[in-house]
């Protein structure tokens, strides 16, 4: 099998203000024409690098060291800039992550596409325009016409993506590399739009190199599967020996953590069936815009209990869990924490009330909710000090904090850019956890993690509402990890829930459209 | 369609905003000439002759012997039917004198801002191509350069120079040199009237004028309007969409001239926006080491002479020109960004 | 950061910036020299010698005398002390008022926010330097109203960017942690708000102390300066540059040079603090 | 519309420079001067006329009489005590004193072409002592008050009529603010609350000089014409100048370079600075005259604490440091009014002349411990922005000289409205000023500047022997006798102190070395008429 590309023994470094720091250490890939590719790893494994490299894309800082990079035999390491200007988009097309950014925001979608037709081909304005209009066509945009005149902000997420693909296939290259396609992207459209990118590589018999940290993505679109660590290839192979006989401590390690449709969590199920905590009724909060964000949502929550929230981007999610946390106001609806009716307090003198401590948020970006100025303890001691806690003794509790969140009292001195994701989201466990809360709001903590991250923070999160007796509500987009976390779950639609129930029923036998269409959606790999 | 209509109500509304403000600059500035200590008509009494009478005779005719409050409404009322009041030290109705002089600034101010956007855009890009780069240090150091030196030093500087030393320059004595004809006035710009006029004698000659005083005060705002370029072409060339663009093998004209400098003009648009204003009220000092007869140099005699209508008409045109021009930016900005009718 | 971290950072930045490390070692110059110059010189800055009045530079007065035979090198460094004093402390005021006030907005929003949005709007229009003028005119032109029209000036451009960057981030997540750890409104601004948009900030203070500088010498200039014999930059470079004609260079030389050299410093200090803060947002 | 007429107006003033008749009006047939100042108004007589507009006036404007030059140096200056006719062909003063007959000239017209009329001349003499402007106050010096001492004789002869035998009433006729004006022209542009066309006369001209307004720009430029038909010349000729541009150059240092480059022909304001280097360089002209009708002082408040205190006024007197003043200043560029060794008389009755004062610090150090201040107390200087050229070095030699005396001065440059006003309400304790008289005459010197309660009346003081005095010899008709009154002003001013005299500071007009003709006038500005080209 001759190679359509092949990259050998590929190094690369960055120059950073720490120094040269390596992100390749020789790096070997190969793949045919008309094949499909999945790399796979987690953040810092150098996946996005290999392929930006592969088409010479790295930014000022990067730099090749060594290897080749073979493209139908020709070495494009050392290429001109007048080659790598025929070779991109007209051989090789690349797509990205976060498709709206990727487009020029002041330029219309059509114009864009025009322009990468004439950068290969010399096309009249007109022909040109009637190609474009053609791709869009092939990348299924409803009114085609009327979107060739649109901007990228007045286009969805997933139609920016497809003007995208449009546009990578515009000149017909031999190669599409999709680096995280469909990350950000809501789960229903992460399926349409990688179906239309395996069907359109398909019929244009094209190479596609799918490049994600979702195993199961790209176990699901890829004939073979390269597995990186740390800017090392560490495993190739085909999806099914991957899961079933992952060679690799590291590939097995990544299968482990992925979650799935069967992983479980040791004390899910050993609910407490205490009194009732939370009673939320009639939940209703307009935004501004006039949209109606929450639209009378009720539900309760038992101690010890975790309760699941499950949504699409803009379903209500978020906006739940802040409403619940006294971070923001209702327009209507109650909010009763046991006896009190917290709901009645604004939001903004909520820091003076007493049930205060009693509840409790873990954010969702763990970095980004640490002060960059305040150390670990100083996060961790915040509500101690402000919601009355013992002040000789700050020093011990912090550490106690720390050690249950799992958190190496040695890095409490530490300031969060100079923690790892992981230990962060430990922090916000631990901030959290310190003013001893009876209620957690759990909002997609491990959200930005690596699924082998992910997996632990999960397990301690698990064993910690075993242990306390915490209930929690879990929000997140992500089935299979509510699933795993919560007996119960809600889903919501638009602000309005459309199924709740047992955890495990609602998965099997969905009872709305919606759920149904939810569960279909999420990448699987089946045997 | 929708767009220009889009445009003329933020337009409108933007008017309708700042009027408030215009009424703030109003009062104020009448409340802070009414505080200067100087008596206006003790100065322009001051002729050997004059006694206690005249200072009152004078008190009466600048209605200083009213109120303060009496005196802001007929002052508000003045403004209401189009009057700025009279001018003690040129004898002139203020609005007249600013019509006069206006034009003046403007067409200096502009000739300034086009240097200073020709110089800096390149030079702008030209780091941010290359950042860290001896090229970037340099332009860093040079347009820096330009804004530790007060404008009065670097043109005096100029002119002991370019005209007393190496003859090149015109006598600095204002638009135009004072031997050829003014051209009729069109626009108040005499290097286009004297072109519209076919004088092309005159045109040079005003164009010469202008060289000297444009250059000092485009050294001196060179450095906000290189950075701003370099910052938000640095910004834009590390966005996603300039990958996306190299990733689909557009030329490297096309990326950087079409890609990342339409889409990193629209900071530095606005940067020019401010300058401008900024430049038209703070050209004092360049309007005085030049002769130039603009707004500025006018109010400055006004404010030492403690001649309150012309200060306050001043500040007031300053202001008018202020909202207009953030106006203008809003406006261009829209049309040239489609993001902001959506928000 | 953690202070190794943020010195190191520094450091590296330093090191790959020579211009804004030169700026760094000139700025501790000119103002060690400004603080302890005076005792390098054994001239009074304000004792006359009519007799020797007009020298240019020699071995004895180096850098000339003035009109009055004073010694323009005393001079020049007596006046870094009070230039110094004036921008710092017209750029402090300016600093502490606008940040507390354009922090407060930024976090409050609000009726308050639109109103104080309205008062900046009617300053900003004014044009500044004229401002600072009728300022000083209405005040009289000591020191201290020198430092209050400058820092009144400046005050608008402080509040704007405190309000924008607290306004950034108001929504971020620390600060709903630091609402959910019960921490009230006044807190959060003055503890966790303004310390994130002091570095920021401080680019700004930075590029000020140079304008400052300017500022003061612009109003010398008109003659709305310090009261003489009180030695002072602009005052000195503004009779100086009169004399250039006649062939006097060293009245303006000495005190332009530390004119120009302090507000450069600034200048170049302001971008290499913003680099050190992100080498992308060297606006 | 009046844009409309505007443009309308400049189109033909196009028009009209595009002739021939204005090419032909070469260079050197142009005079520039370059000022730091500018015209405000065509009619002097306007409250706040600046000095500029006072000269353009003496150019535009002719008046009954006109004072006479003699030379002086490498220039002129004008005769205080000889006048000669100018709009007038002639004029008669009666044995008594009390009338003044004035005969006109039948050929003489005004700019528009028609002629002159005794009417015209009766108007305009109405309107300098009626009008509410700068003029009465300054005719009442010459005793003219009031439009009844006006009376047409004949269509060529117009009578003025004294009270008294007023020797500053011709003299008064001849400065700025007597001007005569077109009636017929200037009574059309009258209204009911201008009876005296004083706002139509500030932007336009109705005289008969020998100069009339091209182009008036306040802030920028004033460009003169030559009249063809003027006839005010002592012998009748015409200027030599064709056309005059009096141009707006607020930089000093950008004069000097002007001159220095000859593209521009005269400049009366250039820094003391400036004139000395021209001068080392010798190849511009540079005429300097000490103004004898000004004087330049230190003023002591005698109202206030402790200058109200005699041996204080003496003691700072005595410390200040004239001649360190004087050099480095104005560096010697005028006369001095100290350092003179009379104790008892001076040796002539002219006023301003140099006093017996002298830097003497162990003496000042003396008196101020007899006044009762034997370890100095505070106080303030004061000057205005404008004089910061000269009094920047002034004030900070005084504060210097006076701490060696135990007296802490705190300095005050303040902008010139507020200085005004400050004089004005009496709230200054010590500064500096220059005081100039048009009427350069002794007891006018001390009545203007040492007595009454007026803005002028620097010292406020009031000393009635010196009050007596001076208007004893206001009306003395006899030189002798009022030399001895002159002398007797000059020594109680010099016992009792209330100003210390520094100097005369100079004019120094600066000129290209073919312009010739320059005068020194009492107004101290440029009058054109004399002027010429090598």
């Amino acid at each position: 099998m001759s190679a359509l590309l092949r990259v050998e023994d590929l190094q690369v470094s960055f120059a950073t203000r720490a120094g040269n720091v390596k992100a390749l250490h020789g790096v070997n890939l190969e793949i045919a024409a008309g094949e499909t590719l999945g790399i796979v790893g987690e953040s810092g494994s150098g996946k996005s690098v290999t392929a930006l490299a592969a088409l010479r894309l790295l930014d000022r800082a990067g730099r090749i060291d060594g290897g080749r990079i073979l493209w139908r035999g020709e070495d494009i390491a050392h290429a001109s800039r007048r080659r790598l200007h025929a070779l991109r988009g007209a051989e090789i097309a690349m797509i990205f992550q976060n498709p709206r950014a990727a487009l020029n925001p002041i330029r219309s979608v059509g114009a864009q596409i025009i322009d990468a037709l004439r950068a290969h081909r010399s096309l009249s304005h007109a022909a040109a325009a009637a190609e474009a209009l053609e791709a869009l066509r092939q990348v299924r945009i409803r009114e085609p016409e009327r979107r060739m005149r649109a901007y990228p902000h007045e286009l969805s997420g997933g139609m920016c993506q497809r003007v995208m693909i449009a546009m990578a296939m515009a000149c017909k290259p031999a190669l599409l590399i999709a680096d995280e396609p469909t990350t950000g992207l809501d789960v229903t459209t992460q399926k349409a739009v990688m179906d239309l990118l395996g069907e359109l590589t398909r019929d244009h018999a094209m190479a596609l190199i799918l490049i994600t940290h979702d195993l199961a993505l790209a176990a699901q679109h890829c004939r073979r599967v390269t597995v990186m660590e740390q800017g090392r290839v560490v495993e190739t192979a085909a999806p099914a020996t991957l899961f079933t006989a992952p060679a690799h401590p590291y590939t097995q390690r990544l299968v482990a953590a992925s979650p799935t449709a069967t992983s479980t969590l040791p004390h899910r199920d050993s609910r407490s069936a205490g009194p009732q905590l939370l009673q939320v009724s009639h939940l209703t909060k307009r935004f501004a815009d006039g949209t109606l964000g929450v639209d009378n949502v009720s539900f309760t929550i038992a101690q010890g209990e975790s309760l699941g929230l499950v949504g699409e981007s803009g379903s209500g999610k978020t906006t739940i869990s802040r409403l619940v946390c006294r971070l923001m106001d209702a327009d209507s609806g109650e909010i009763r924490l046991g006896a009190a009716n917290i709901g009645a307090v604004p939001a903004c003198d909520f820091y003076r009330a007493p049930q205060r401590r009693d509840v409790q948020i873990v954010f969702q970006d763990a970095g980004e909710s640490l002060n960059p100025r305040f150390t670990a303890f100083d996060a961790i001691a915040d509500p101690l000090l402000r919601l009355g806690a013992d002040r000789s003794r700050i020093k011990q509790t912090v550490a106690e904090g720390a050690i249950r969140a799992g958190l190496s009292p040695d890095l409490l001195g530490r300031y969060p850019h100079q923690l790892s994701g992981g230990q962060k989201a430990r922090i916000g466990i631990a901030r959290a956890l310190a003013s001893q809360p009876k209620l957690l709001v759990l909002d997609e903590p491990t959200a930005a993690l690596d699924v082998s991250v992910q997996a632990v923070i999960l397990e301690l999160l698990d064993r910690l509402r075993a242990e306390q007796g915490l209930a929690y509500l879990f929000v997140s987009h992500d089935l299979n990890v509510v699933r795993m976390l919560c007996a119960r779950l809600i889903v919501l639609q638009h602000g309005r829930i459309v199924e709740q129930g047992d955890a495990q029923s609602v998965f099997r036998s969905p009872q709305s459209p919606y759920t149904a269409e939810l569960v279909a959606c999420i990448p699987r790999f089946a045997l | 369609m929708t767009k220009s209509a889009a445009v003329l109500r933020l337009a409108g509304r933007r008017l309708a905003a700042s009027l408030p403000a215009l009424l703030g600059v109003v009062v104020f500035t009448f409340v802070l000439m009414r505080v200067l200590p100087g008596d206006p008509a003790v100065f322009f009494a001051s002729g050997p002759s004059a006694g206690q009478k005249e200072i009152e005779d004078i008190r009466h005719q600048m209605g200083l012997d009213r109120s303060i409050p009496v005196q802001l409404a007929f002052y508000l009322r003045d403004i209401g039917t189009g009057s700025l009041g009279h001018s003690m030290t040129t004898g002139q109705p203020v609005l007249k004198d600013l019509e006069e002089r206006l034009p003046a600034s403007l067409e200096l101010t502009f000739a300034a801002l086009v240097l200073a956007l020709g110089l800096a855009i390149p030079m702008g890009v030209l780091a941010a191509l290359n950042p860290g780069s001896t090229t970037d240090h340099a332009v860093r150091f040079l347009c820096t350069l330009g804004v530790c030196v007060p404008t009065f030093v670097s043109g005096l500087l100029l002119i002991y120079v370019f005209y007393y030393l190496a003859g090149i320059a015109p006598d600095p004595t204002g638009r135009i040199d004072i031997f050829a004809s003014q051209p009729p006035s069109h626009t108040g710009f005499l290097v286009i009237d004297s072109l519209i006029a076919g004088d092309f004698d005159a045109a040079r000659s005003a164009a010469s004028q202008l060289v000297l005083p444009a250059v000092t005060m485009a050294l001196f705002v060179l450095a906000p309007l290189a950075r701003m370029t370099r910052a938000s072409m640095l910004a834009v060339l590390g966005s996603d969409f300039i990958r996306t663009a190299r990733a689909m093998g557009l030329s490297r004209g096309r990326i950087v001239f079409v890609y990342a400098l339409r889409n990193a003009a629209l900071p530095v648009l606005t940067i020019a926006g401010i300058v401008f204003s900024t430049m038209l009220g703070a050209n004092v000092l360049v309007e005085k080491v030049f002769s130039w007869p603009g707004v500025a140099a006018y109010a400055l005699d006004a404010l030492l002479a403690t001649d309150y209508a012309p200060v306050q008409g001043f500040v007031l045109l300053m202001a008018v020109i202020f909202v207009f021009v953030n106006l203008l930016v809003d406006v261009l900005y829209g049309l040239a960004d489609p993001r902001v009718n959506a928000a | 950061m953690s202070a190794s971290g943020q010195t190191a950072h520094a450091l590296y930045v330093l090191r790959a910036n020579r211009i804004s490390s030169a700026a760094a070692v000139l700025a501790v110059l000119l103002v060690l020299t400004a603080v302890f110059g005076p005792m390098l010189t054994q001239y009074d800055p304000l004792a006359s010698d009519v007799a020797h009045a007009l020298q240019p530079p020699d071995a004895n007065h180096w850098a000339g005398t003035d009109q009055l035979g004073r010694d323009v090198l005393a001079r020049v460094i007596a006046a870094g002390r009070l230039d110094y004093a004036i921008a710092a402390a017209a750029v402090f005021l300016s600093f502490v008022i606008g940040a507390v006030i354009g922090g407060a907005c930024g976090f409050r929003g609000g009726a308050v926010d639109r109103w104080v949005g309205r008062i900046v709007d009617v300053l900003m229009a004014f044009p500044l330097f004229v401002l600072a003028m009728a300022l000083v005119a209405a005040l009289g032109n000591r020191v201290e109203n020198i430092v209050t029209a400058t820092a009144i000036i400046n005050l608008p451009f402080y509040i704007r960017f405190a309000r924008a960057e607290v306004a950034v981030r108001r929504q971020a997540g620390w600060v709903e942690a630091a609402s959910a750890s019960g921490n009230g409104p006044m807190r959060i601004v003055l503890g966790f708000l303004l310390p994130n948009v002091l570095p920021a900030m401080s680019v700004q203070i930075s590029l000020n102390l140079g304008w400052a500088i300017l500022n003061a010498a612009g109003l010398s200039f008109i003659g709305l300066g310090v009261h003489p014999p009180t030695p002072e930059w602009g005052i000195m470079v503004a009779e100086g540059a009169r004399f250039i004609t006649v062939g006097h260079w060293w009245l303006v030389a000495a005190p332009g040079l530390a004119l120009m050299l302090s507000v450069l410093c600034f200048n170049l200090l302001g971008d290499g603090l913003r680099d050190m803060l992100d080498p992308r947002m060297r606006t | 519309m009046s844009g409309l007429a505007r443009h309308l107006g400049v189109c033909a003033a196009i028009l009209l420079m595009a002739s021939p008749h204005a090419q032909a009006q070469t260079r050197a047939e142009t005079l520039r001067q370059v000022t730091g100042n500018t015209v405000n108004t065509l009619d002097p007589n306007l409250p706040g006329s600046t000095r500029e507009a006072f000269g353009m006036s003496m150019n535009v404007y002719d008046r009954l009489v006109s004072f006479e030059r003699k030379p002086n140096g490498k220039g002129f200056i004008f005769d205080f005590d000889h006048l000669r006719p100018e709009l007038a062909k002639s004029y008669e003063i009666s044995p008594d004193g009390l009338t003044i007959t004035f005969k006109l000239r039948p050929d003489a017209t005004w700019h528009d072409g028609t002629p002159v009329t005794a009417d015209d001349i009766k108007w305009s003499l109405d309107r300098v002592v009626s009008a509410k402007s700068l003029g009465p106050p300054q005719m009442q010096t010459g005793s003219l008050t009031s439009s009844s001492q006006f009376t047409i004789i004949d269509p060529m002869t117009v009578q003025v009529k004294l009270d008294k035998p007023d020797r500053l009433a011709l003299p008064n006729l001849a400065t700025v603010y007597a001007i005569m004006v077109n009636s017929k022209v200037a009574r059309a542009h009258a209204t009911d609350d201008d009876p005296w066309a004083l706002q139509w006369l500030k932007d336009h001209e109705a005289g008969s000089g020998a100069y009339t307004v091209e182009n008036f720009k306040p802030g920028e430029n004033t460009i003169l014409r030559r009249s063809e038909t003027w006839k005010g010349s002592k012998d009748g000729s015409l200027p030599f100048f064709k056309r005059v541009i009096q141009q707006t150059v607020p930089e000093a240092a950008t004069r000097a370079n002007l001159l220095a480059k000859g593209d521009a022909d005269i400049s009366i304001d250039l820094q003391s600075s400036d004139v000395l280097e021209i001068e080392k360089a010798g190849k511009l002209k540079v005429i300097s005259t000490p103004q004898f009708n000004a004087f330049t002082m230190v003023a002591f408040n005698t109202k206030v604490k402790p200058f109200d205190n005699l041996k204080v006024r003496q003691a700072i007197t005595a410390a200040l440091p004239y001649e360190d003043m004087f050099k480095a200043a104005i560096f010697g560029r005028g006369a001095k009014l100290f350092g003179a060794d009379w104790t008892t008389s001076p040796p002539t009755g002219l006023f301003p002349q140099p006093m017996p004062a002298h830097t003497d610090l162990v003496a000042a150090k003396q008196l101020l411990t007899e006044a009762g201040f034997p370890d100095g107390f505070d106080t303030s200087f004061t000057y205005s922005v404008s004089s910061a050229q000269i009094n920047d070095p002034v004030a900070a030699l005084i504060k210097e000289s006076l701490g060696k005396i135990g007296v802490r001065v705190d300095v005050q440059k303040v902008p010139d409205a507020q200085f005004g006003t400050l004089i004005t309400e009496k709230k200054l304790a010590m500064f500096t000023d220059t005081a100039i008289s048009w009427m350069a005459s002794t007891d006018y010197f001390f009545r203007n500047f040492f007595t009454g309660n007026q803005r002028w009346n620097y010292a406020s003081w009031n000393n009635q022997e010196l009050v007596d005095t001076a208007q004893a010899a206001r009306f003395e008709p006899d030189p002798v006798k009022y030399e001895v009154l002159a002398k007797k002003l000059i020594t109680i001013t010099a016992a009792e102190a209330p100003e210390a005299f520094l100097w005369q500071p100079s004019q120094d007009a600066v000129v290209l070395p073919t312009i010739e003709g320059y005068t020194y006038w009492f107004h101290r500005q440029v009058d054109y008429r004399d002027m010429s080209r090598k």
